[in-house]
């Protein structure tokens, strides 16, 4: 799977992942409990889209952040323009278009390890109640890992279905689910063994 | 069945490079290292997979254009019986596979194949109690209940003991039409009449089983 | 934890394959122009819901919305990134959190049958998880709330057709494969979580 | 390591029935039919499973009472390396098995392994993108680096073809630390220095690998 993180050196780059959310989270708060005014609302969408060009995302990378909300600002903003007015439209949907950007940054400029530590932080308070805080890191990387073993799983029932030439509609399913069910046994077999897990 | 200049290609990757070969003994065998395009290669046989260029005829039919009459006259029998079978029980498995008959005579036809295959009374039993043995079995029983014209098996016996992989060996070498065999295991490989090498996405070797065997074991040293 | 009890590892090892199968149904989706697009992941919350109980199943989702949220695309349509939090379509994913929650409940409220099943992906897997969307999107996309919630009949024939297909499956896995379900068939009252070793 | 009157019972179904035996060779092989118990029995031996009844002791510990001890000195590798690689690179999955280093130490350590398995410049790759061969290599490779004490491996070479099934082999067989191999592949059994037949949940038989595969053969006729 890829990443949808992108190598760079900017501000955002090396500021810490876990400020990043944090800062994330409460810009998020912010926006969506103060009402901007309409010009508020535009120089916003300007701070998000120059926060998003500082990240190094180039003047192509931005307008491809804008052109994939697309959809999302014609229907939103022609929604609203039609059921409320213009105003709200612009409100609105900016506050949405902006938070979209400023949360683009972010993930573009965090690598996809940098949150697992941060993920280690958060899960080490909980260690007084037995939870080892590596376990959350664990689970994300299983799944990572899981995650092609399923496609192929998928492509194994697939080709024994054409082969044998039936159609059973959903029930297809059941031997996907099977053969997913067999591997999580495996795996918890391997994650014992490996010491990694009662 | 004869392949004539067939390569498979993905994303940029050649899996066949250029593979022309005819096979016409009644057991044929197909050996190779790991990755060398033997699984591929079969899938191609009934249309699982369709050439990037070249062509392919198996019982007179093009699989890529003709796909379900080439399907339901090639029986496909994989290495993982589990992805095979499809019904949570041996008895609805077979049912499916025999589809086409009246229900009646359906319900006869699947305890007939239940005991001629050793599996008598494990018919509503969830697949997932049987032996690894028996799934093998029962995906076999599945395939050439239809009645298949040719019969194409991906390492059959891998996960089987000695009673069971003799036992599946002994079931598709004596079937009355042409079977293909892709294996790792020599002595399998030894009792058909042909063997096909495979190296590289291309078959490297074809003739009889000793020689290609020991063609194999040379190039793997 | 006496000796035969199923350890961590199955659990976890469980958890991941669910979240990794709510990713593969991300594959399948048709985007609307709202935003929010029909996704087949709310089946594998359903499957989830279903198979794996109330305890688990939340944890499979959390799971998949972490690797979104670290920027992997894992939701419908390869889409991921901390975007999706801050988004129209963020309380339909708590809604899944809550939603699987409450599917387990249900599904696994007695011995485990088709209605009971159904009943779970219905509650569960449609109403709580509108319940929790419908709200947050209008929220966040300033649409007054009775509008946003009709503009969900559009996910209502597909979801109804998921919760068919989650019930049929699962009640075929859990014949093709007892062992994959928290509580055995002979033992229903056994806590959630406290089965026999069942891995090979 | 000793297994003394062990019992594995589930769902009323006898899995072992009174296995009593004590491994000494410092290679061991574990053969017998399908479903027999072999892989039960070898995951007693980390305790993975545990007794209904009877007691095992290996290197001098209960793997049931001790069991996280046992296992950091215990390897075992599975017949499926999909199921036992559990990070998305080879690199990341080595240094889940080094966890115990300071990080830079680590590095270095993964390198030289991926080096010496065969795996130099695939450290980040995904794992999906390596061949069959390449991931037992790997998974082997998880287990070796953390020095195990006693190797046990779960049919290591089914899915691999002659030179990687070589490999394996050699690389098992030449261990400074006693291996126990449960397999179907006799060739391999015949290399160890003991061998143990399982039948129906009970060890039938126990010595010389040549006498007991004879055995072995004897019964599955
Ligand atoms: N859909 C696919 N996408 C990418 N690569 C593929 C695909 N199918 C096959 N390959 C690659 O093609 C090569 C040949 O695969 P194939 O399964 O035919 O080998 P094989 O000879 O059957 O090997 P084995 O003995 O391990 O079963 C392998 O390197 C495999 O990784
Ligand atoms: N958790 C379980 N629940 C029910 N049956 C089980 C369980 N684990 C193992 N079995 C059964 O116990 C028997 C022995 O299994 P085991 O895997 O030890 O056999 P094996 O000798 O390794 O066989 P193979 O050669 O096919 O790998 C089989 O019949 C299997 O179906
Ligand atoms: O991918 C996301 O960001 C979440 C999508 C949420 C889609 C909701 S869930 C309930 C309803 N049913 C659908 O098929 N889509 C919506
Ligand atoms: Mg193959
Ligand atoms: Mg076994």
């Amino acid at each position: 799977m890829i990443s949808l993180y992108r190598a760079g050196d900017s501000i955002l780059h090396r500021i810490p992942a876990g400020w990043k959310l944090l800062a994330l989270a409460i810009c998020a708060l912010a926006i969506s409990i103060t009402r901007l005014p309409t010009t508020g609302t535009i120089v916003l969408l300007g701070a998000a889209t120059t926060v998003l060009l500082s990240t190094g995302a180039g003047l192509r990378g931005t307008a491809l952040a804008w052109w994939r909300l697309r959809w999302l600002i014609v229907v939103l903003g022609g929604a609203l323009v039609v059921f409320v007015d213009v105003t709200a439209a612009v409100q609105s949907t900016g506050r949405v278009v902006a938070m979209l950007l400023l949360a683009e940054a972010v993930t573009r400029t965090t690598r996809t390890g940098d949150p697992l530590d941060v993920l280690r932080r958060l899960f080490r308070p909980l260690r007084v109640f037995g939870v080892d805080p590596e376990t959350p890191a664990l689970a994300v990387s299983l799944t990572i890992t899981m995650v092609p073993v399923l496609a192929g799983l998928l492509e194994q029932v697939r080709d024994a279905q054409r082969a044998r030439g039936v159609r059973l509609g959903v029930r297809a399913a059941v031997p996907l689910l099977v053969l997913a069910m067999k591997h999580a046994d495996d795996v918890g077999d391997a994650l014992t063994a490996r010491g990694l897990a009662r | 069945m004869a392949f004539e200049d067939v390569s498979y290609v993905v994303d940029d990757a050649p899996i066949l490079r250029g593979v022309t070969t005819r096979l016409t003994a009644s057991r044929t065998a197909v050996i190779g290292a790991n990755g060398s395009g033997k699984s591929t290669f079969a899938r191609m046989i009934n249309g699982l997979r369709q050439p990037t260029s070249g062509s392919v005829r198996v019982l007179g039919l093009d699989p890529a254009a003709d796909a379900a009459r080439v399907r339901s006259r090639v029986g496909f029998v994989f290495t993982n019986p589990e992805a095979q079978i499809l019904m949570p029980t041996p008895a609805e498995d077979l049912a499916l596979s025999l589809g086409s008959l009246p229900r009646a005579m359906r319900t006869l036809r699947v305890a007939r194949i239940l005991e001629q295959y050793g599996l008598a009374g494990r018919g509503d039993q969830p697949v997932s109690e049987l032996s690894g043995g028996q799934r093998q079995l029962l995906a076999l029983a599945a395939v050439l209940c239809t009645d298949p014209r040719l019969v194409v098996a991906d390492e059959p016996t891998t996960l089987l003991d000695l009673r069971n992989a003799r036992r599946i060996a002994d079931l598709l070498l004596t079937l009355p039409v042409p079977v293909v065999i892709v294996t790792h295991d020599l002595e399998l490989a030894g009792r058909c009449d042909a063997a096909v090498l495979f190296d590289g996405g291309r078959v490297v070797e074809m003739g009889e089983p000793p020689a290609v065997i020991e063609t194999y074991r040379r190039i793997s040293a | 934890m006496a000796p035969d009890r199923r350890p961590l590892s199955a659990d976890l090892a469980r958890i991941a394959v669910f979240a990794a199968l709510v990713i593969v149904l991300g594959t399948v989706m048709v985007p609307l122009p709202s935003g929010v697009p029909i996704t087949g992941q709310t089946l594998g919350v359903m499957l989830a819901g279903l198979v794996l109980g109330a305890r688990r199943a939340p944890l499979s989702v959390l799971l998949m919305l972490a690797l979104a949220a670290i920027g992997l695309p894992v939701l419908a349509g390869g889409r991921g990134g901390l975007g999706a939090f801050v988004g129209p379509t963020a309380g339909y994913m708590a809604g899944w959190v809550v939603g699987a929650v409450v599917i387990g409940l249900i599904a696994h409220s007695g011995r485990f049958t088709w209605w009971r099943a159904a009943t779970g992906s219905l509650v569960g897997g449609i109403i709580v998880v509108y319940l929790f969307g419908i709200p947050v999107q209008a929220a966040v996309t300033g649409v007054p709330l009775d509008l946003t919630a009709l503009s969900t009949v559009a996910f209502l024939p597909g979801d109804l057709i998921k919760a068919t297909l989650a019930t049929v499956l699962a009640v075929a896995l859990h014949r093709a494969y007892p062992r994959a379900f928290p509580a055995g068939v002979a033992a229903p009252a056994r806590a959630v979580g406290a089965t026999p070793v069942p891995a090979r």
